[in-house]
């Protein structure tokens, strides 16, 4: 609160990298799982449509999963919910 | 009114420093028990072969338990380590 | 020419702090995804007797093309995340 | 050595706040493993008290073995024992 | 382009130091990797011959591989091959 | 005697930079290397039935002999990579 303006200016910029870092690491988990459960072929280079499609499926569940895990937690995290 | 030198009420450069460190912890653990909650129930809610890419009824209630369950561990897990008691 | 403090044409501190940040963040990224590829493909690809120090063709033809679809992979989650279609 | 003042707290302060993340992680990596080992079923919302047992002793013995492959890690690193 | 002097060379350190932490980060993985798959049995404390072989085998191993994905990436990232 | 400036005998910005830098890149290695560890010896030593809070004799032996052969096995790679023998 009783920061200067270069201050504040500091932590918004820090706050702002560590939510790009953090976006761009969930994007290479994301990836190396839906990797890992879908392809296991390896006779050709290109992707089929079968491993498409469950690359394709498994990024949407994992990606509404976390939607809704996310929205679990901010609520448990504001103590709308008790732990018993 | 305040400048970059830090006088008067402004809060001195180590001050800062320490702040900015804390608030960067706290959003890293923060972050990391996000992430480790989500593959957790993951990999242990969600049906592996990929055909329909809604969650159904019982991937969906599953999640929402798996999550509280989780809350629950952490908070276990947590007084154990802060009740300093000699874990030998 | 230029001076520390950042006249003239020279980048600001702020500026200079947040390329610094953007390019630290481009070389992360890239490098957990070598990583994260690089043990994939391992574990995919390469047999674990470990009798014979050198790849056979087997082996180096499986690397090529898991690398390949690892970055098949990567461009269509890639695209998928920012379509900005909603996912639910 | 030849470092001034200001220059020695900062290097206090970068481990202090290495320490304090490092123990944060090692929370995180607790909670991940024992939940993983003990909790499979989620019929309920809350643990029972298999369950929770069953945390209790998992994040113990976590604890122990820790300061135990602390204890000898130490030993080995101050060579007061030779790697052969 | 434009920095100045004192930022180029702060760039430069920067650089060199992610790429010393990567480096030991790498190395932390292939020790992990083969320790986990070549050792299983602790009823001594040294390595046995055959550990030994299976170590060294695994490291030789990861290490081509490791070069073969860098060789192969960096050709993708060149845009010398379309996603086809 | 010495000031924040860097007059003198005292290091300078960029030395510290460094100095601090190496130091905290040491640190972070070392903590990365017992964790691994840590995670390594409690998946290969300890029994998964937790039932008893204790460590038992074969469990502790076991994580004894087990730091020691993942010390042993670091100690090999180490060399070997620093041998700079070409791996191909």
């Amino acid at each position: 609160d009783n920061l200067s303006e270069a201050d504040k200016l500091r932590m918004v910029t820090m706050i702002d990298q560590l939510q790009v870092r953090d976006s761009l690491r969930m994007y290479n988990s994301l990836v190396e799982k839906c990797f890992g459960q879908c392809i296991d072929n390896f006779r050709r280079k290109t992707l089929d449509k079968q491993e498409e499609s469950c690359v394709r499926v498994c990024a949407e569940k994992y990606l509404k999963h976390s939607m809704r895990v996310s929205l679990r937690f901010t609520e448990l995290n504001q103590g709308s919910m008790t732990p018993d | 009114m305040s400048t970059k030198q830090g006088f008067g009420q402004t809060a001195t450069p180590k001050d800062v420093e320490e702040m900015v460190g804390m608030a960067q912890q706290e959003m890293e653990y923060r972050v990391e028990l996000f992430n480790k909650l989500t593959q957790s129930c993951f990999d242990k809610c969600i049906e592996k072969k990929f055909k329909d890419s809604e969650l159904n009824l019982g991937e969906n209630s599953c999640v929402d338990r798996c999550v509280h369950k989780y809350w629950q561990v952490t908070a276990m897990i947590g007084q154990l380590l802060s009740s300093g008691r000699p874990p030998m």
